[in-house]
Order: structure tokens, then C-alpha cells, then sequence
């Protein structure tokens, strides 16, 4: 499963029992929050004594931001450090926290995590992820660009696009192809790519809200030592199907608390205006707000069924719900303003600091409302497109979990660089 | 915790699914569609003495098995799956969601009246109808068409005087196993205001005709009383609209999670037949067109799972949800995905689903009439909106 | 196109112009209608009348119905016939009069059409089609009923399925495989069989309306003389789509008379009902209608701008619409009746001699209401899957009105009894 | 007959596209979208004074082209048709269908000011702009928030002395090209109800400012006047109202016949890159799950053209339909259609159907923005459902 120098990510660290992991990792969390009280410390600094008290991942190993507890301490845990004012790690450095770290360290070198936990968790270096192309989109392994091995580097060329904050990351997960001539899930490799080396180039991608969220990136013979692969060569999709499947189940599994995300939006519009009410929207929004509760309940349920066992499928229900219930929403929003769904906010300059919430929900990383209905309504037109079509999941439900026949495949076996591309 | 079944709750669900796939299947279920109820007092009887089920929910000072720390709603809710997976027939809603929870709100039972009939219906040995239609079968306890002899110009005994005998007369259409019930509870209205009155079956005055219902796995009647000789039982007023409203309630749970039952079974057997029913010389599942139909039912029945559980933990307040909100939610989502999947479910099997002989018509029908019992999505919708929308927030 | 004995169906008889020709069948219409008033004459010789006038068919030739006339005069003449009170003969025989007269014309021996299009235009004959089979639904041309030849006859053996009237009919058109080498779609002939000969077994098939509606037909070294075989051996697939061409033409075609059909049942439903008036259902309403009023004008438009021209993958747009807009349209109906919905007219024991309208619709022949919506409602249920479900549809539409590629296929030039089936 | 186009329709309808294609390139519309006011007024006065296409609905008597027995409603749905396909940038909605609509029907002209006006607008020479939204850019010729000095006060010279210059204030907002229009219509209170007035550019007291619209190849301004100089124009009262509701009309109709040609041709963007888009070694219009997407725009297409051509074909007189029916079901129909089509674009093209450079979001945010007019889908559906449902039959 991992490189011979790696070290398992499931928690076994010291021995212990669970139950005494467990309080050790809370009375750690305890301890920071009483010597670092997060609403008077410096974020940084906060997030600094985080990783060395292990409360970081707390079923990551002890000295890699873990404990080596179980991964279900760590919403125990999250809980006192955010329940006193600490930030949500996640939203800081999503695809750093969420995608990077745990494939880091389940794949890379010792060497390797030692290097880029820290960084990443403390937020000085930011990561973003290079996998879609432009002939790549929900046929992801058919992707082009190419890494080939001269000496002890890899020299990579081609085109990414649809990634986020790869103007502001430090370190990008980048899957590439090493050999076309084999089918094109074998072909692959898994690599870590500094965006600051030459070769690299950002350039904005500007989207139909006007704004430029995500970028593409151009490698031309970039280098990376063999040192920053992830997992063996030729072995790069099985590796980053672990890192999608964790992305969908952080997208789709929603929020527990009701009435917020961008049903949340809508209600709060619908309560502001009275004098726009008439019986049809009303109707229409407690519809809506049924759908809405359903898939929070829904994520609810399957985080506590699912318990300490890896994210499956299932994350891609409310994925797949999510995505069309937002645009459901804003199109109700749109509707409820009547005349002035015609206005907007303005399309402006394409402005390359502008980070929104990758769900296209409202609330930036604290939360915080963002009721620009016009522009929440444009941007959730990509929710049923990023992080995998609404098409490709309903495949995945009828496939992987309902036991379906693939689609018929033509270019099963075939080496990657017969099968026709366009 | 919410959703997280403790090892008993486990346990029962799988002797209920192990119970409801020996005794209902699919030949049985048929066979109750030419009987004159509808349903097999062999297998309640069996329900409430050998498995013991049927109190899940009753008050233990009645003779039930639900306590202040176990009410039961999740349990009950278990059952309910479980039996409408194989469109069991037998009368849970009827007889112990609907009945059984109004009995258990009456308050007061001096003749010990509640307590023997919750006694019969927990050992399987009693059919209970509770009356809280109209005249035109609409779910409306404030207007309900049966009144007490003396009418509206008042008697001066109170409302609390359990025992006493009253003349009921006037109609109730829609009722659920009117026809099949050894007694019946009659929200009436009193001078004192609405009030339920117990009905033996066979009792002077008293007429139920059989209703031609599109689910034969649910009989209706209409029942029409005549100076029919009832006891009252419980307050008069809101108490006696309140303990309706909680049937309705408890009734709208175990609907909401028969649909999970029958849903996950439609979705079960689409998948089965798109595995191997070949068309083109390949499964027809292979084809987006079906299995993305299948897709969306698979969202349907865990929305339905999700929603229904949430309404049982709800009732039984262990989240910070409002129940009555909680179960309008699960009716709102279910009365909706239940005939999508039965829909979906015929469209997946082709002309073979449309027919007599396959059982999806029978899921399809309970899904409809379900849709039409207690008031119907329409009004659980209305209040939701009531609730989560008008309401200051 | 047509055997060498055949006569062409289009309408070139008389070597007169076809205004001449149009002014002639008028004028028919008017000596018919005046010598054998509909209102006053018996059914059958008021048909005959017609037959005899050349008014059955007008593009047909003199002696078989027809009077070489244009098709599109057709109508013209309808309205007087009609507009005096005669019988729609669609409705009286519709396999016979819309699908068998025109193939047998037009892939028959003379002989055959001498003999076969009298009685079945004056209803002496019904007809029915013996396509589907259990085995064979969408995939029509995966069909396994077997012909083979003996002689001069042709023995069958097989079973079909959802066959409409067979218990009636004297006459069916028949699809067989007489050649399992070939690929599935050139081993099929095409056939007229006769119902009341040895080896023909009708059996009624209840549907979930409690009706039979519908039969199997079980067929058992089944004897049909070569002379009535219709088209070549081995072109009975392309005779065949010709007929389905014109079926869901005949179906999807749709009224011209706002609020006709489904819309009109339940607009009669709302008018009569005031007391169950909503806001929310008559949004619903509303709604359904204009989708109602603009599948009608989309008929319409068609058959407008088609002209004299075949009917062509347009047709498929007024049967998807159709048959999806049923279905709301009694599920709305349900919904306004509220408890009765619970409620059904009865399923008594299957009756053999029941007949509804094709497609779900109320009205029978006559046009008369039919107001049992529990009934149409479940009946509507089939709508979606019968004469092409919904997904066929859609697939016709994608692939031969807008181009787009074909599903792969993995039966494509394999001998039909290489094809897994089941 | 209706549906049934004639020759000089077909030229009058290829005559368009050969312009619209050949002008309005992509190039050309997003280079309207950095102008002043989005659209470009020498296309404008191509198609007046060399295609000759602008007077088509309006009448002969002032000017255009109009006669009784060829109103040319459905030319201009062709018209319309056609610009839509390639979002030319012309203001056909503001100035003929609304503008010029009105000032058809104003009925009495003694100074020739509606004649003078719509000489204008044959020619291409003129851009107008009818006001008739409140201050909150509602479509509300009942309360329009302009009123004429004096107020309603009450003035004694009644209400059909065209010429006499009178002095409008107040406010009306999401007004259509009223920051390029040369001469303003404004509907305003005055003592006699409602009347239209005529409020040249540049006049005292008149400030237009520009708003941020969605869809950038519409333009809005929110209009103010404060003792602006303005001639009335015609009868006051329910003559005004009625011209303003034809103009709402014929405007409905232009917006109905844009999106049908928007939405073709985005239903022949997606088929295109359906056909050409490989994924998974095959083109993605082989899956179903595109295939059938673009197989429903395909029906929403055709649906769209059928209700409005027959709108356009009632207006005309040549059905038995009620005009503003006709009208109000193209609106219901194609309101919802534009959006979804534009959204299944966006959906079939997948990541590069977002993107700023991709000529999608043109259409989806001209589809949002049209859906937002004119009072807007639930208006018309409203309107649709009293003349239909309400209505005795």
C-alpha cells in the first residue's frame, strides 16, 4: 500500500489503548487552547502549537502534526480548538489539508512528510492540484501531460487547468503520464511539483461570474527529483483516487447544521423580503428546504454510519444532491428578486486575488454570509461540472455502489496512445 | 446518538425482516388482495405474541413496552421498514400508530378502558380503527362529521365523566380498517368540544361499507352511525385534538418508513432486473438512460432512510428538532420518493412492470394510497412551511 | 421499395392534374354523404359506400380504396365525411387502418390487397401487430420468433407480446426471424397471419389497471402461405419501421382542439371541483397546461410543415411529451382529489373484451369523456414504455434528428444467435 | 395558415440570418459589451434603411409598414428569431416592440409626434426607451411612480391636448436602453390616469444612470426626473394603459422569438461539441446521459418555436386564440425553456462552458436577464392561468 520508508497513517502510534489516546489527544487540545488561547494568539503561532501538541491529524504519527490516535478523535478534538476560536484548518489550505497531507504521508518518504507537514498545516506553503486538462475532464485518466525520467528528475510538459489558488500555492499534487503505452490507468505517476521552479507557468482563468477562481497551468519541462513521487511509477491513479474520493466526501458531505449553506442564502433572502412573497415561491422554497434537510441528514447519517472507516462512495450522494439543489436554490433566489435578478454586481477586471468557497456555497473561510445572489447564482452553474460531472456520479452510485455494468468501454486495454482524443 | 442503532434496535430490525420475508411473501401478499380485510390476523397475532412488537411505542402504564427513557419511536420505525418492504399485511398503522398512540394520549382512564384495549392490541388479539375523517374522507379532527346525541345544545355532565354511555351519529368516510375492527376510537364532537368515544364492532346503529380502494393492501370504509351506543374516554377540547394529532404523528412515521421499506425493495429489484434483462446483446443497466434512473433511486431511498430515522430519534427527543416538523419532513420527502421509485421502478422493467402478474403495481398503489392517508403530502407540506418558513427565525 | 406485383401507393391514377383529382374526391364525399346519410345508414354500408367511392384512403388506387389521389386530401374529405356525422376509421380499426392497409398495399401481391383491404376498411376484419415479444421490447429487431420455411408455407413458432385486439382480429401483421445466421436485422420477414388459423393462441395479459387490455400470442407451427409474406425474406426490418413510423406519428401526433386529451380531462376535473382549488395546484395546473398547449402547436406545426412529405423522427417528439405530460397530468389529477385518490372504480376480474384508447388517454372511439382518473391514472403508467419507451425516444431523437453518435454497440454484424439474450 | 411561412417570409427570414451571421460574429457582440450602451447603432440603421426590416409592425398610417391585412407580427418574430440566434446587439425590444408599439397605439396624433417619432425608428435613426417600471423596476403601468406637476391635484383641460408641454418627476428603475435612447416614452399619472409623454435626451432635469445588468447585451438605467419638460401624447387613461400592455406584447413576442433563435443555436453549440468531444476514447454524445440532455433541448427548441410563431400568427389575427394568451403562453414556455437550454449547454460542454471565453454564459445571462422583464415568467403565467383557468368554460 505505501513505499517501503513510509509510515502507516492508521493510528497505532503509542501503544496505548484508544481510550487513552483519545483523552491524551483532548487534554492536548485542552492544554492548547489554555496556552494559546486562539482568539489572542496569532494564527500562525496558534497553528504552530497545534502540530506540535499533534492535534494537527491526530491519527497521523507523533512529530507529523498526529498522536497516532483514531481519526474519529479528531472532530472531538476540532471541537475544543474551534469551540474556543480557532480556525478551520481546512478552509485555510483546503487542497493542502484535506487531499495533500494524507497522501503525503501514506505515499511519500519519511523525508518527505518531515518536510511538508509543518509548512502545509502552519499555512506557509499553500498547495493546489494539477489533474484535470483540457482533454481531461471527467475522462481524467486520459490525461496527456507527460513526465519523463532523465537521471534523477522527472521532466514534465504539458496543460492543466481548473486549479484553484495555483497562483498562491507553494507545492501542487500533479498526476502525469510516464508511460503511453500502457492502458491509461497504468501509465500514471503521482508527483509532488514545486509551483516556484522553472518551467511553471500560472495563468488566470477567467469564469462566467466575471471572477478568475481557478487558473491554468502551462509546465514546460519542469523538474522534480524523483525524491517528491508519490507512490511507485505507473501506480499515480490508485493513489489519486484516494485523494478524490476524500475531495468528493469533503464536498458533498455537507453541513449538520440546518438551514445553512446556500438553502441558508435563501432563506435568509426570503425573510428579509416579505414584500416579495406569493404562495407559488413559497411553495417552491419549503420544497427546497425539504431537498436541503434531506441531504444535510443524509451526510449526517452516513458520517455515523461510515464511523472510522475510509470515505466510499457514498460521499458522492451529497456531492451529486448538493450541486443541483444550489442551483436549484439560486435560481430561486433569482426569482424571488423578480426585476432585479437583471442586475449584478459587476463584472469588473478579472481579479486574480479572489477566493470563494469551492462549493459555490455562501460564506468565505469564517462563514460569514456572502449574498450576492447574482454572482452565487453564476458560480453554482459549475457545481454540477467540478469535482466530478453529475453524469460521471451517477455512474459511480450505479456502479460502484449499486453493482450496475460499466458503460460499454472501447478503449478498455488499449495503450493510452491509441485511443482516440479530442 | 442519532442514527447510530444500538445492538438491540439492530436485532429487531433483522427479526422483523426475517418475520415480514417468511410470512408476506409475494404469494401471501396476494393472497390477502381477495381477502375481506385485506390482512392475515394470523401473523398480527404472531407480531404482537411471538415477536412482541406491538407495544414498542404504547405507554407501559397501559400495558406497552415504551418508557419515558425508551419510547420507542426508532424501533417502532424499524418495524414499520421492515414490514413494508413486503407489504406485510397486517394493521400497524391502523391498529397501534394510529389508535394505539391516541389511546395513549387520552390522559385520565378511570374505567380502565385505554388499558384494555392497549392490552389487546399489544398480544395481536384486537383490530382498532380510529375515526378522524369526514364525511368526505379528508384527515380534519376539528370538523369531524359525527356528533353526540344532544348535538350542540349542551349537556351538563361534563367532559371527563369516562363510562358514561353516548349516542354517536353521522358519517366518517376514508376510514382504515373500519370494516375489519373489533373496536373502534371515534373523535366526535361533544358540547364540550371534540372527543374520542370507544365503538364495539356490531353495535346497534352502526354501519361500515367497504370502500373500493386503489391499494388493496389498505381497506377503507365508510362508516356511518345511528344513536350507536359509545363511552367516551378521555377530556373533551384540545386534549382530545392533541392526542389526534400525535396519532397522526406516530401514523406519518411508520407511513414515511414503510415507504423506506417498500422503496429500498423497488430499488432492489430495478437493480436486479438492469443486471439481467439484456436488450442489444448487453444488461440494459450498462445504459445511462436505466442506470441513471437507478442512481437517482438510490438518492431517494437513503434521503428517505435519512429523513424517517431523524423523524423516530426526533420523536423519541433525542435531537433538539421539533417532532411534529421533523415527521412533516420525513412525509414531505417520502410521499414524494415513494412513487418516484415505484414509477421509476415500472419504467426500468418495461411493459413486464405494467402488468398483473409483477409485483410493482402493488408497490406502486400502496405508494399512491399512502400518499392520500392522514391529510396527504399537500398539508404536511403546508404545515413544514408553517413551521420553518413563517415562523420568526 | 415494393414487390414487382405491387402497385404504388403514391397517388398518380387517373393522368389528371391534382387539382382535378382533389375537386373529384370532394365531390365523392358529397354524393356518398348525400346518398348514404352517417346519421340515418348503417355502419358497414356507409364504410362500404366509402371503400367504394375511393374515399378509404384517396392516394390509394382505383378498386382499392383510393382515387390516386394526393394523401394530404385526405383530410378534405375527412371533414365532410366526418363533418356529417361518419365514424373516425382509425378508431375502428387502428392496426388495420393506419399500419396493415398501407404495408399490404404497398409490400403485398395485388391479390392480397384485393382481398384484404375491403374488410378491413368496412371492419369485417380487424387487425392487430405481432411485433413485441417478452424477449424483445426496446431491442425490437432482437426478436426470436422463428419462420421457416416448408414448401410454400411458411411454419412459425414463438411467442409475442402486448398485442392490442388480438382476441378480435382476423388478421395480423407478423414480424419473424426466418434467418438466425444473419445479423438481427436482416434476418427478419414480415408477414400477414391469419389469426383464426391452427397454431394461434391468444391468451389476455392483466395490466395493473385490473384490465386486459393487451394479449400474448402464442404461436405454434403457426401456417402462413408465402403469398402473404409482405416485402422480401430478409426485409422485413425495414418494412417494419416504415409501420412504426406512422404508429408513433399516429400517436405522438396529438389533437388540434386546445385542451383536448389528458389537459382536457383534467381541466374538467378543476372546473368541476372549485372546492379543491389551491394556489399551489393551480400553479400546477398552469404549468401542465402550457406544456399541454405547446406539444398540441408542435403537432400541429409538424404536420404543417410536413406537408405530403413521409412522417418522419418528428413524430417521436409528440410521443415523449405526450406520454410524459399524461402521466402529470393524472398524477395532478390525483393530487386535486385528495382522499379519493385512495379510491378506485374496481379491479373486477380480468375482462377480455374490454378496449380503451392506445394512448391512455380518456375518450374512447367517440371522442366521448371517460372521467375515471384513478383508472388513467395507472393506465397513463404504460405510456412512457409502450409504441417506444422514453429512453428509445430519446435516443431516435439525439441520433437521427441531431446526428449524434450511436450507443456502442456490441451486437453490430454478429448473427443474431451469437447475441446473448435474455 | 398558421405555421405555414410564405415565400417573402422565408426571404425576409434568411434575408435576417445573412445579416445577423454576417454582422453579429462573436468578435462583434462581445465588443458591444465594453461600449457605452451594448449595442451598435450603425447595425441599427442597416437594418432600416438597407434591410428595411424596422417598420414591419408598425403602422403604415405613421410611417411603417403595417396594414391591417399584414399586421406582420410574425416577420417580425422572424426577425427576432434571427437576432437572437447571434445576440446582435440592436435595440429591436426597446425601440419597435415597446416603443414603437406604444406609440401605434396612441391613437389621435394631432401634432405628428408619434408619426415623427416612428419615421425615426423606420429608418434606424432613432433610438427610443418606454418607461413604464416603478422606482423599483417593477413592470407597473398602474403605479408608475412619474407623475405630472400638478400631481393629482387635478388640472381642468382634459387629456387629449397633444402638444401642450407639461413638467414630469419621479423615478422609474431597470428602464430598457433609456441611457442611449435619443427621445424617452414615459408613462406617467396625471389628473386623468395614466397618459404617455414624450421626453427628448439632454432635457432639463432628466438624469439616466446606467446599472449593472447580468446580461450585458441589454442595458437598464434607473431614470429620474425632476420637473422634466415632456409633451403628452394621446388619451389619457385606459387608452394609455392599453397601448403600454400592446407594447408589453409585441415586447414579449421579440423576447419569446430571441430565445427560440438563442436557444437553437445553443442546442447546435452542444450538439456540435457532443459530436466532437472525446472522452473515455469516444465522442460524449455516444453516452446517454448527453445524449438524452440534448434530445430534451431538442423538444424545448421545437416546443419554443411552436408557441411563438403561434403567438406571432394570433397577433396577426390568423387564429381563433386570444392575442394576449398566445402571448402569455410563449412567454410561459420559452421563459423556462431559454434558461434550461442555456444551462444544459453549459452542462454538456462541461468546465468549458463557464469560462469567460466560452460564448455560453452570452446566452445563459441574456436568458436570465429576458426572464426578469417585462414583469417576468410568474406575470405571464399569472395572467395565463386566470384567462385559462378562471375563466368559465
Amino acid at each position: 500500500m505505501s513505499t517501503a520508508t513510509t509510515t502507516s497513517s492508521t493510528g497505532t502510534g503509542t501503544g496505548s489503548d484508544p481510550g487513552a489516546r483519545r483523552a491524551r489527544a483532548l487534554d492536548a487540545a485542552r492544554a492548547v487552547v489554555a496556552s494559546h488561547p486562539p482568539t489572542s494568539t496569532p494564527r500562525r503561532a496558534f497553528l504552530e502549537a497545534c502540530f506540535d501538541a499533534g492535534l494537527a491529524w491526530v491519527h497521523f504519527p507523533e512529530g507529523l502534526g498526529g498522536l497516532g490516535a483514531e481519526p474519529g478523535v479528531q472532530a472531538a478534538v476540532d471541537e475544543i480548538l474551534q469551540g474556543a476560536g480557532g480556525p478551520i484548518p481546512f478552509w485555510l489550505n483546503p487542497m493542502g489539508y484535506g487531499m495533500a497531507a494524507p497522501t503525503v504521508l501514506d505515499h511519500g518518504s519519511a523525508e518527505l512528510s518531515e518536510r511538508l507537514l509543518r509548512p502545509l498545516y502552519v499555512c506557509d506553503e499553500l498547495w493546489c492540484q494539477l489533474f484535470s486538462e483540457p482533454g481531461a475532464g471527467s475522462d481524467l485518466a486520459g490525461l496527456a501531460t507527460r513526465a519523463e525520467k532523465v537521471g534523477d528528475e522527472w521532466v514534465v510538459s504539458g496543460q492543466k487547468v481548473w486549479t484553484s489558488s495555483a497562483h498562491l500555492a507553494r507545492w501542487a499534487l500533479l498526476l502525469a503520464r510516464t508511460d503511453p503505452d500502457q492502458p491509461k490507468h497504468r501509465g500514471l505517476t503521482y508527483f509532488v511539483l514545486d509551483m516556484h521552479g522553472p518551467g511553471v507557468e500560472v495563468r488566470p482563468l477567467r469564469q462566467m461570474t466575471g471572477e478568475a477562481e481557478f487558473n491554468e497551468v502551462h509546465l514546460t519541462e519542469a523538474r522534480i527529483p524523483d525524491s517528491h513521487r508519490l507512490g511507485e511509477v505507473g501506480e499515480g491513479w490508485r493513489v489519486a483516487m484516494t485523494t478524490l474520493m476524500n475531495e468528493r466526501s469533503a464536498i458533498g458531505g455537507g453541513s449538520s447544521v440546518r438551514g445553512s449553506g446556500s438553502i441558508g442564502s435563501a432563506l435568509r433572502l426570503w425573510r428579509s423580503r416579505p414584500d416579495l412573497h406569493t404562495p407559488e415561491l413559497r411553495a417552491r422554497l419549503v420544497e427546497l428546504f425539504a431537498r436541503a434537510d434531506a441531504a444535510r441528514l443524509t451526510g449526517d447519517r452516513f458520517r455515523i454510519e461510515q464511523g472510522d472507516r475510509p470515505a466510499g462512495a457514498e460521499g458522492s450522494i451529497g456531492k451529486l444532491t448538493g450541486a443541483e439543489l444550489n442551483q436549484e436554490v439560486y435560481e430561486f433566489c433569482l426569482d424571488v428578486l423578480g426585476p432585479d435578478a437583471a442586475l449584478y454586481s459587476g463584472y469588473g477586471p478579472p481579479d486574480e486575488t479572489d477566493e470563494t468557497d469551492e462549493t459555490g456555497g455562501p460564506g468565505g473561510p469564517g462563514g460569514e454570509p456572502v449574498e450576492d445572489y447574482g454572482r452565487l447564482f453564476l458560480r453554482s452553474r459549475a457545481n454540477t461540472i467540478e469535482g466530478g460531472t453529475s453524469e460521471v456520479l451517477r455512474n459511480i452510485l450505479g456502479e460502484r455502489l449499486l453493482g450496475l455494468p460499466g458503460d460499454v468501454r472501447v478503449d478498455t486495454g488499449k495503450p493510452w496512445r491509441e485511443v482516440p482524443r479530442g | 446518538m442519532e442514527f447510530d442503532l444500538t445492538d438491540e434496535q439492530r436485532s429487531l430490525r433483522d427479526l422483523a425482516r426475517s418475520f415480514a420475508t417468511r410470512t408476506f411473501d409475494e404469494t401471501a401478499v396476494r393472497a390477502q388482495l381477495d381477502t375481506e380485510h385485506g390482512f392475515d390476523r394470523d401473523a398480527w397475532r404472531a407480531l404482537g405474541t411471538d415477536l412482541g412488537v406491538l407495544g414498542l411505542t404504547l405507554p407501559a402504564a397501559l400495558g406497552g413496552d415504551s418508557e419515558p427513557g425508551a419510547p420507542g419511536h426508532v424501533e417502532l420505525a424499524l418495524l414499520a421498514e421492515e414490514l413494508g418492504r413486503t407489504l406485510a399485511g397486517v394493521p400497524l398503522l391502523g391498529t397501534v400508530a394510529l389508535a394505539g398512540t391516541a389511546l395513549s394520549h387520552v390522559g385520565d382512564d378511570p374505567g380502565g378502558l385505554a388499558a384494555e384495549l392497549v392490552g389487546g392490541v399489544v398480544d395481536g388479539g384486537t383490530v382498532l380503527a380510529l375515526v378522524a375523517t369526514d364525511a368526505r374522507g379528508r384527515w380534519s379532527p376539528d370538523t369531524t362529521d359525527v356528533t353526540t346525541d344532544g348535538g350542540t345544545d349542551g349537556g351538563t355532565d361534563g367532559g371527563t365523566d369516562g363510562g358514561t354511555e353516548v349516542r354517536l351519529t353521522g358519517t366518517a368516510s376514508h376510514v382504515l380498517d373500519a370494516a375489519a375492527a373489533d373496536t373502534l376510537l371515534v373523535l366526535a364532537r361533544t358540547p364540550d368540544g371534540p372527543r374520542l368515544h370507544v365503538v364495539r364492532a356490531g353495535a346497534e346503529g352502526l354501519r361500515t361499507t367497504p370502500q373500493t380502494t386503489l391499494d388493496q393492501t389498505r381497506r377503507l370504509a365508510l362508516v356511518r352511525f345511528d344513536a350507536t351506543p359509545a363511552t367516551p374516554i378521555g377530556t373533551a377540547g384540545a386534549a382530545a385534538v392533541a392526542a389526534v394529532a400525535a396519532a397522526r404523528d406516530v401514523g406519518a412515521l411508520v407511513l414515511a418508513a414503510g415507504a423506506v421499506g417498500a422503496g429500498a425493495r423497488l430499488l432492489e429489484t430495478s437493480v436486479e432486473h438492469a443486471k439481467g434483462r439484456l436488450q442489444f446483446g448487453r444488461p440494459i443497466g450498462s445504459f445511462q438512460g436505466v442506470k441513471h434512473r437507478c442512481a437517482d433511486m438510490l438518492v431517494a431511498v437513503e434521503q428517505s432512510r435519512s429523513v424517517t430515522y431523524h423523524a423516530a430519534w426526533t420523536l423519541d427527543g433525542a435531537t433538539d428538532d421539533d417532532p411534529r416538523t421533523a415527521v412533516d419532513l420525513a412525509t414531505v420527502v417520502t410521499a414524494a420518493a415513494f412513487p418516484a421509485l415505484a414509477k421509476n421502478t415500472v419504467q426500468v422493467h418495461g411493459g413486464i412492470g405494467f402488468t398483473w402478474e409483477h409485483p410493482t403495481h402493488l408497490y406502486y398503489k400502496r405508494a399512491v394510497g399512502d400518499a392520500a392517508l392522514l391529510g396527504g403530502r399537500a398539508a404536511a407540506v403546508e404545515r413544514l412551511a408553517a413551521s420553518v418558513l413563517d415562523a420568526a427565525s
